[in-house]
């Protein structure tokens, strides 16, 4: 019944890592592709594709707003969730966790068309309030996970210091916990931003006239179906990649800075 | 995918169903008639759209299934969003469309179409209480159609509005107006008399025909070329209008 | 134990369990004013749990615990204002990473006291200046060694004039070399009249500081007395072989 | 410059797991919630609800169709990328990279118009093939990071033994890792199935009958917006916390069974 | 080193870098058959990473490494069939989890010699008699002790018959009181005539069987020579120093 014993450090650790290089060469290909494709496509066939960006130019401004508007509302709802999910009066946790269960075992899409026709009978939102009211409300769910995930990884020496000077809970949150978590926070939602801009697409449903929505319009208007398409697709893909890339940067640089 | 190819078109069962011996035959006898599957959008009442029993019905559709008993084929109807249904028959996802589809130069350039079915206009709803008459009153106000329609080709290139969105389906812009999300639908005859007469009769209404200098048809659409297909339809078309069963299907759905 | 002196803690009949664990079992305890108290005992003995108790960071299961006049437990008492009388310091220091040296000092006299930034500058310079380390004062806790953080630690306790002091195996996390420069600045705070409970393994500064210690084991008090007491006749089998492995 | 050393094992572990006895009754009182309220709303309301639950009903069945079709065919994609990722050929390992990264950067969505209406033009498949093969594309890439990281979370000793012994890396692979990996990989695996079932969703848009188009034909046919939407979503919750509970337990007991 | 007998082992001016550290630096050495010879010296002095050069474990930077007549790092070479010549018995066991007892004995026989499971199976139960647990031969490897499973370790490395054993550090996982069930197996083993090379610092294994011990650092072999030389009179400072340390 003895347990192995993995003690041989030499020989389990250090795989050369060999992945992050492929991802990273994988990431290099995949933007230098997808630029070189976009400026190919401009140049050698300006017809359709020059009209075609042109069109989709504003979608892709709408995009971004419903991303950042989302974001910024989706951590503040996810704030408020995650000190519900670490708090320790069971009724607010309870709350929080049932919110988090539900708002993850509902799809985003479902959610959209709910609170855009089924809700919008009673509060008569504008339809990109409406897309950012269900995005923030997905989101801040999944972002409540990330705060609380941040919060809780805070050695709990610092809560226990803290409380010992006499700093009651809240200031000891907001004054200890917090201004230390964020570090740990901030890449995953870097990710989460990733992930909504990408289901910001989903919003095209609501005739919201965002980048996929304005790509929609314009292919079956003209039938440039592949045309039309394979330039949304490029256009998300540099975005994504872009923004993964600095979320990467930004996760290097804060585990170097966080020396524990 | 073997799972998938079990469930074709799980949306019209009941058709499928009736229609699969007579494709059998079809296939073993070479003289039976030929099946010609029709695309339509199913959410475009009264035209086409789906009942409760999950049927595809309509005005159309009835007119469809009349042209093939008097041209000797068999019609079946699919389910198809109209945001790609062009592209469907592009790529022979199926023979033919029916679903209203306006017969337009541009359309013209890609695409044959069958002898005109019936003519439309393009009318403009708006909330029981607006007094808006025309689209210059409409100025400042959003205003919505269907993405790829003849509905949406009317506004599209007009200035002035605060908005103009494209829905999937009609009934979705339909529902933005009474909502009051939008002020204004524009949308062909038929479909925008059913929302206001049936539907939404107390709460949106007929602001005006916008009237055009050309006269727009309705017509089935098939790739180029696809002379077969349009010689069965338009042999079965032109047999109901002479025979009153076209009058007699106009009846039924209280078409003008 | 002094009873003519004032009382300061007095811990009664105090049980505490960790699900089916006893780590405190009926432990009673007092410490008069000005006393300094050194509580030794195998791992997992419950030192720590007692200690702890006294500020309510564990919350007995049984039993009174009362600090300067108040039991802790009791609802009406501001668990809050009365942590600010008792001064924690940690085996792992426990720094406020985000916050500079001063910072970590001043942080809770201005929120907790409202002293002015300039009062509670100058006082964590002095307290600073006391521990040794000045020259520290606007660097971050991670760019200073061990003995340094809790020295730093210790300051940002007193910045707080706690009436009492509680130390958890302070330098059990040190290297060595930084042992010393940590126990002299305990030395020189006994010297100065504080009032100290103080978990160790460091029996030198036991017997130069200690007016009584205290051996636990399995929860509770096996036996308590002068550092002399222990050094030339324990009582207790189970203190004997303790202490032969710890000196 | 020494570092914080952090021994005391006692003060930083075992916090009590609140937050999980949390989720826990948040599941409860979720499950017994939705499944509470579609009973409630059936027998108190049978008219719309249970003709809507009728009308449903082969929706249901489409989803769990096109999830199960897509998973298999995501899992088979994802071992085939998973394993290419692992790979010690460049090549192979930097066109399952690529393959990975260039997907996880478009939306799932975009990706269906694409499969469905741009590349409709040369492979000529049927509507839900199509549907399947866009989900599977796409999650086979999520996937081929579950395999991925199943497969490196196979001690290194593993390998080395079974290569001493003469086995080449395939035999390796498929004789001693995967074996192992499967019981790593199951959880997550379970996950993806729970986030691809939510997902299809998006077939919907394509006029796949599935559970959300059968209650957007239901809406739009009686304007039942708040009914139709209120009681999809029910359905959602239901099958998606059953399933995530599934996955927890199968969590539970693989860690349970695996002692390393 | 005894040129009369047959080389079967040749390593020749082998180094090997991880990064800027170099773990082999130039090192030669050649055992001959049925020679068995103990590695030691101190932790990251190269020993294993020289043990696992000789199987290709690990790829040398350069040098040559002769086993049984063949250039193992020789393009031509097909290193599973050599790899099969030589048994490797890990500190860490690194039993298949997933297979029985005998599985993990007759697995690769089956899959790579083509031996029917019956005979297999045979040989297998006979190799398990041989290192004593016969009678574990199908339950699952988690549920046996250290030294048990270290022995069944080993009998899988002798069910492929190979013609050397290579050991690296095989006792150094184990609970005192285990080691000397898996030594017994060693030195039955090397009783039996079975070329081994063994990295371990059980001396007294070495003073057994070996016939040659040599003493690693830095990458490097210091000294070489009897287990008796060793005992009496090692040269090199750094060799006493180590034996000072383990002895
Ligand atoms: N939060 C906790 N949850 C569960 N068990 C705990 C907890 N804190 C302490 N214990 C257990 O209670 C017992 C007493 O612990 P305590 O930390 O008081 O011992 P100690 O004497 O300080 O030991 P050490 O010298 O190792 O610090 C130990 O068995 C410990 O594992
Ligand atoms: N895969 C690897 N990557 C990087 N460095 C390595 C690797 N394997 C070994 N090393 C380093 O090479 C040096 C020699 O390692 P090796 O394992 O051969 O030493 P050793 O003599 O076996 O030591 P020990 O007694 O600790 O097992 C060590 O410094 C080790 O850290
Ligand atoms: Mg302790
Ligand atoms: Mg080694």
């Amino acid at each position: 019944m003895t347990e192995t014993k993995k003690i041989d450090v030499g020989e389990g650790a250090a795989i050369p890592s060999r992945s992050d290089w492929g991802l990273f060469n994988a990431w290099v290909i995949s933007i230098v592709g997808a630029v070189g494709a976009i400026i190919y496509l401009l140049l050698v066939h300006p017809e359709p594709y020059q009209r075609l960006l042109v069109y989709l130019g504003d979608g892709i401004v709408i995009t971004f707003q419903v991303t950042i508007s989302s974001i910024i509302c989706a951590c503040a709802i996810g704030l408020i969730t995650g000190l519900g999910r670490v708090s320790k009066n069971k009724a607010i946790n309870l709350v929080a966790s049932t919110y988090v269960e539900i708002i993850r075992g509902i799809p985003l899409l479902v959610q959209l068309f709910y609170i855009y026709y089924a809700l919008g009978r009673f509060l008569n939102v504008h339809d990109l309030t409406a897309a950012i009211i269900a995005m923030s409300v997905c989101y801040g769910a999944y972002m409540g996970e990330v705060f609380r995930a941040g919060i809780t990884a805070i050695d709990k020496g610092q809560t226990e210091a803290a409380r010992s000077l006499g700093l009651n809970g809240k200031q000891t949150m907001f004054m200890v916990i917090l201004p230390q978590a964020w570090r740990t926070i901030l890449p995953p939602v870097g990710n989460e931003f990733i992930a909504l801009l990408k289901d910001t697409s989903l919003v095209s449903i609501l005739a919201v006239s965002d980048l996929l929505r304005r790509g929609r319009e314009f292919s079956s208007e003209t039938f440039l179906y592949f045309e039309t398409y394979t330039l949304v697709a490029l256009v998300y893909l540099v975005i994504t990649l872009i923004l993964s890339k600095g979320v990467s940067i930004m996760e290097a640089r804060l585990s170097h800075y966080v020396r524990r | 995918s073997v799972l998938a190819l079990g469930v074709v078109g799980c949306g019209e069962k009941k058709e499928e169903k009736k229609a699969e011996p007579a494709a059998n035959a079809t296939a073993a006898a070479p003289a039976g008639p030929k099946t010609i599957v029709f695309a339509c959008d199913a959410a475009y009442p009264p035209m086409q759209y789906m009942n409760e029993q999950k049927e595809i019905v309509g005005f159309e559709v009835d007119v469809i299934k009349a042209a093939a008993e008097k041209g000797g084929f068999k019609a079946e109807f699919k389910n198809v969003a109209w945001d790609g249904i062009f592209a469907g028959l592009a790529s022979k996802k199926y023979d033919a469309i029916s679903s209203s589809v306006s017969i337009t130069e541009e359309r013209k350039a890609s695409m044959d179409f069958s002898d005109p079915i019936m003519t439309i206009e393009q009318m403009l709803v708006v909330a029981k209480n607006d007094k808006a008459t025309d689209l210059a009153a409409l100025k400042g106000k959003s205003i919505g159609a269907q993405i790829g329609t003849t509905s949406y080709l009317v506004i599209k290139d007009v200035k002035g509005f605060k908005a103009i969105k494209t829905y999937d389906e009609v009934g979705l812009a339909m529902e933005d107006l009474v909502k009051g999300s939008i002020q204004a639908v524009v949308a062909d005859s038929p479909v925008a008399v059913d929302y206001t007469t049936k539907k939404h009769a107390d709460k949106i209404k007929i602001a005006a025909t916008l009237k055009s200098d050309k006269v727009e048809n309705i017509g089935i659409a098939v790739l180029k070329g696809n002379k077969e297909v349009i010689d069965l339809v338009n042999k079965g078309l032109t047999a109901i209008k002479a025979d009153g069963t076209f009058d007699k299907i106009k009846e039924k759905h209280q078409m003008k | 134990m002094s009873a003519a002196s004032q009382t300061i803690v007095d811990i009664r009949h105090v049980s505490k369990s960790f699900g089916a664990l006893k780590a405190l079992n009926n432990v009673s305890l007092s410490m008069s004013l000005g006393e300094k108290v050194v509580i030794i005992g195998p791992s997992g003995s419950g030192k720590s749990t007692l200690l702890r108790s006294i500020n309510k960071l564990e919350t007995v299961d049984s039993g009174t615990i009362i600090v300067d006049g108040h039991d802790i437990n009791a609802p009406t008492t501001d668990i809050n204002k009365l942590r600010m009388e008792l001064g924690m310091v940690f085996q792992s220091f426990n720094l406020f990473p985000h916050k500079t040296v001063l910072e970590n000092l001043t942080m809770a006299p201005i929120k907790l006291k409202g002293m002015s930034k300039a009062d509670a500058d100058a006082m964590g310079l002095k307290l600073l200046d006391k521990v040794g380390i000045k020259d520290k004062a606007h660097v971050y806790p991670s760019l200073l060694s061990g003995g340094q953080q809790q020295r730093v630690a210790i300051a940002r306790a007193l910045a707080m004039s706690p009436k009492i002091m509680l130390f958890d195996e302070p330098t059990s996390a040190l290297d060595p070399e930084m042992i010393g420069e940590v126990l002299d600045v305990m030395v020189t705070l006994a010297k100065e009249g504080m009032t100290m409970a103080v978990v160790t393994h460091e029996m030198g500064f036991a017997r130069e500081v200690a007016d009584r210690v205290v051996f636990m084991d399995h929860g509770g008090i096996i036996e308590e007395g002068t550092p002399e007491h222990f050094f030339t006749n324990p009582e207790h089998d189970r203190t004997k072989l303790f202490l032969s492995q710890i000196l």
